[in-house]
């Protein structure tokens, strides 16, 4: 399918939000998307029926609501499944977000100490490496220093390229035999760089590492399978793909969920309970402690079949091309630095620039968002979750632009002439 | 009532009356299996000789459904060779995965075509199957192959 | 305020899902509110509104949305800390349900050991004890079992009596010296026992224990204050009070959530992030990494206005004149047996019971539940993932009926005439 | 446009020349602030004698609003005995709190006045307070005595 095909006003129509107004009348330019996704009406009415005509505490009742409740909750997990390529609907754990999923990994790792022989795939101590790359989210960082710091590991990254790649040049010097968990994210956030999986994962096997990869930017953009993508372990997060707050995915080969020791403890994740000890159920709900989210997984659902009915080809042809407009419409922008891959080959619609005024002085990302939003148009100011890439970059800070199924070229060209009137302002 | 479908009078009758119940010996392996939704369990023995399941035995605890399934699985198996029983634990979950829509080849399965109204209840249906999946687990140790146990668990 | 000032027809008319009927016709009997409650319209309506008008990322951007969602999320942080009297908003941290802030405790105290002398208080290690009770759900047994094997400390517990209450005749043996943390259930799900919590805090206070209470139960019931209860830290779940699935609440005394170690790591909860070593925020963002549950959040901010303007002790009264009239009508009911207190003082409207047949013979829960579905009537059985209190009182599972501000005496009568069907269809 | 109440032209000469940048010596005691959802930074250094703020200087990295803020921040506190900086700390909080309701009083804050337009978003109501709240810590530790950091966080 090519981009023209795909009807950006008619999916607009389904998304309520887009028809709101901002700061007295003025439309709303959401390119944001890459911090949390609007919703589509039917995402909406889904949570919506379920409330208002199932909703009951799931797997433990044997009334009718409770039964229809599971369904639904359960009908989700074979969604998921089929949306990713895994074969196993065993595979697949709902969690509140990617945050979470990576941390239940991490903690899994550092809890095999304690747990039966059949763990020792997950076992780390002092002497072993754990590796990430320097262009992770925060969430995809701080989980693997705490659990080096828990477990006397190592902590290694692969670099970066001036252009935001991955510098891949040692790569074998940096995944080495003691490397037990490779951790990366498949689409960074901040520079938008679409990362070579097959080429960490080569190396990974080579050495025996378990493979985890944070899909949080790139299930909402792509088309995924993790079959192909021949990884271990994929976190992502449904508020960033047309999906509920709340609700995240960890998928896991069931091989390595069934010996995977438990993360939160807790009712629904048991077999047999007795005060002195506990059996731990198998996988899904081995790792699925307490009342899950069970609307916003009954939401994901609704998602899914939203995308999918679209098709994730032709979003993800649909993202590309504005991605593309993009890059050339900010090119005429004076004075402005893509921090990211210059051209749209591996990279997703999230873009991050700095701008300078008419006499080169540097114009903070924060004031640059702020002229932007004064005029209706939001995009995001910061380090966005991943601070190293800033310190690598020797900025403080990017603004950063970000794609979705639902923008078009015209919210780029109100982007780029936002961003001359921001010139303008602090010319002055 | 509808749920007379469900709870048929042989079922009653098994759940009241169970056959093979209490822990023997001689046997070949034991298992104990537990549906952690609702609690029940069941430990079950198995002897298997000459490629025949020369007996089964148990101890339960659980509903109506998953009590008379144990007493119509173990009287259904006891006596069959091995594949023969396996055979039937595949009729039976096919039957039981039926959501109502299947009757069930009475010829075969004898009294556990009356667990076909189960079916229609999701929630019960793991009931029903509790002593089944534990016998083809302790057979599978008996005779050192593995079985393979349902690979979707479906909700 | 007095029951009969509590307009339970008009509290009804709020949520929609009572309207519904089941099998065909017959009304909805809901008697299953531990394992979740229903939820009202407005609560609907304030997610809905949420997404289709301010749906953002909160606190890390400056544009309009934004700062609408994050004053939206943030507010409910205040709704909270009224709710449940405590004086600072900093004391209220977001997760996804209780059982992950229970957790957030078990693992922030084995998370001492790899972090500053400050977190000194949360250090727990072998000859240190971990003091539960016998009536927990596995959500307040699991987490420290889990705990206790992570660090090499004893888990001890307070035992039961026969009428379902602690026994406290040992009470100064249980909880030593060693004692660590005392985590406790305010009002047990199963037996509906409502705990004298201050008489463990004044013990656990003699040995310098920290206390944790599990008020999944008592919150959505009884007007809850942490200051006047004494405690520590007290774990509760939106689901359960009217708000939406997938958001709970760990609040705990600011003091000692400044020196508390981390638990998830990732966005939002650091301070400074380098690839070698990052800080961690000041609570309560520490302690919520990743995106939070925002519309959730919102949710259940609008679940508490609604239980606020209904007024808590307005509830309280209406739920226990409902339990005292539900107790009384279940005694009538031949072969039933309550497992829990027999009379409505110091318990909640969560009544687990067993039945047997005009013959005397048992008749299993699931068998009552399955009948009761049947007309429509929708209760629990099982163990209510507290199987530690059916062997206590040796049984496999109980029937449980369970009730909530939307609770009808007439309800009740439904249920004791289902039960006398029941052991009618069985007794054949 | 609405947005010249916040980008007053004053703060933007602060911005473009700011003042006391740059870290001094003689200091007695250094602290470092981060405002961690956007990321602006500053070190900065107070030395206080006879209860005097004897010196302020300060190294940052921020927006316009946080960049001004400092200078103007170190150009009114230095010269002032520690009581009467504390209270324009106060006077410049309860400015930034009050959602665009309040004016300030010019007498007392001088060019600080100019960051009322800012306290009308939220979100940059922490800019114009970073280095406001890192002098009121350095001081703390420079006389040795506790002064309570805003105790309710608001959003
Ligand atoms: C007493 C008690 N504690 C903890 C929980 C766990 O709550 P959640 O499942 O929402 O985490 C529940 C309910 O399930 C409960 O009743
Ligand atoms: C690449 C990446 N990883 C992880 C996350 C964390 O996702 P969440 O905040 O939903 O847990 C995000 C988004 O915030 C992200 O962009």
């Amino acid at each position: 399918m090519t981009p023209t095909e795909f009807d950006v006003e008619r999916v607009r129509k389904d998304f309520p939000i887009l028809a709101r107004t901002v700061h007295d009348g003025l439309p709303l330019v959401y390119l944001d998307s890459a911090a949390t996704s609007q919703k589509p009406l039917a995402v909406l009415d889904a949570e919506r029926a379920y409330y208002e005509q199932h909703n009951a505490n799931v797997h433990r009742g044997i009334h009718v609501l409770a039964e229809e409740a599971t369904a639904l909750y359960e009908a989700t997990r074979d969604k998921v499944a089929a949306f990713i390529g895994a074969t196993d609907r065993r595979e697949v754990v709902f969690t509140k977000n990617s945050t979470e999923a990576l941390n239940l990994v991490a903690y899994a790792m550092s809890n095999a100490e304690t747990t039966g022989p059949e763990a020792e795939r997950f076992r780390i101590g002092p002497g072993d490496e754990i590796v990430v790359t320097e262009m992770e989210h925060h969430s995809n960082l701080v989980p693997w220093q705490m659990l080096a710091r828990r477990t006397g590991a190592t902590l290694r990254w692969i670099g970066l390229t001036d252009d935001g790649r991955l510098d891949l040049t040692n790569l074998d010097a940096v995944i080495t035999e003691r490397a037990k968990v490779v951790s990366m994210v498949h689409q960074s956030n901040i520079l938008g760089t679409v990362n070579p999986v097959e080429r960490i994962v080569a190396r990974a096997r080579e050495v025996g590492a378990l493979v985890v990869l944070d899909g949080s930017q790139s299930v909402p953009h792509l088309p995924v399978d993790v079959v192909a993508l021949g990884v271990d372990f994929l976190a992502f997060t449904g508020h960033k793909m047309c999906a509920p707050t709340g609700v995240g995915v960890l998928w896991g080969r069931h091989e390595l969920l069934e010996v995977m020791p438990p993360f939160l403890g807790g009712g629904e994740m048991i077999e047999v309970v007795t005060m002195e000890a506990s059996t731990y159920a198998p996988p899904p709900h081995r790792f699925e402690a307490g009342t899950p989210m069970i609307s916003q997984v009954v939401g994901l659902g609704a998602a899914i079949d939203y995308l999918t009915e679209l098709g994730m080809p032709a979003i993800a042809a649909h993202e590309h091309a504005v991605t593309a407009y993009a890059l050339d419409a900010l090119a005429t922008v004076p004075g402005l630095r893509v921090i990211g891959p210059p051209t749209a080959e591996d990279r997703g619609g999230a873009i991050s620039f700095l701008l300078t005024d008419d006499a080169g002085r540097p114009i903070h990302p924060h004031d640059v968002g702020q002229i932007l939003d004064e005029r209706g148009i939001a995009v995001r100011v910061g380090h966005h979750c991943a601070r190293p890439v800033c310190l690598r970059f020797g900025v403080p800070a990017t603004t950063r632009a970000s794609f979705h199924l639902y923008t078009t070229t015209a919210e780029v060209d109100a982007l780029v002439e936002g961003l001359h009137e921001v010139r303008r302002f602090f010319s002055r | 009532m509808k749920l007379d479908s469900m709870y048929q009078e042989i079922i009653l009758d098994h759940y009241r009356n169970p056959q093979h119940r209490g822990l023997r010996d001689p046997f070949d392996a034991e298992v104990h299996h537990v549906n952690p939704t609702c609690g029940d369990e069941v430990t079950l023995r198995v002897k298997v000789t000459d490629g025949v399941v020369e007996d089964v035995s148990y101890e339960s605890e659980g509903c109506s459904i998953s009590q008379a399934s144990a007493s119509v699985m173990s009287d259904l198996v006891i006596g069959k060779k091995v594949d023969e029983a396996l055979d039937l634990e595949r009729e039976f979950l096919a039957l039981m995965q039926s959501r109502g829509t299947a009757e069930g080849d009475e010829d075969k399965l004898e009294d556990a075509v009356a667990f076909a109204g189960v079916s229609k209840y999701p929630a019960r249906v793991k009931c029903a199957l509790l002593s089944w999946m534990a016998w083809k687990d302790a057979t599978a140790k008996a005779i050192d192959a593995p079985l393979d146990l349902p690979a979707q668990e479906k909700p």
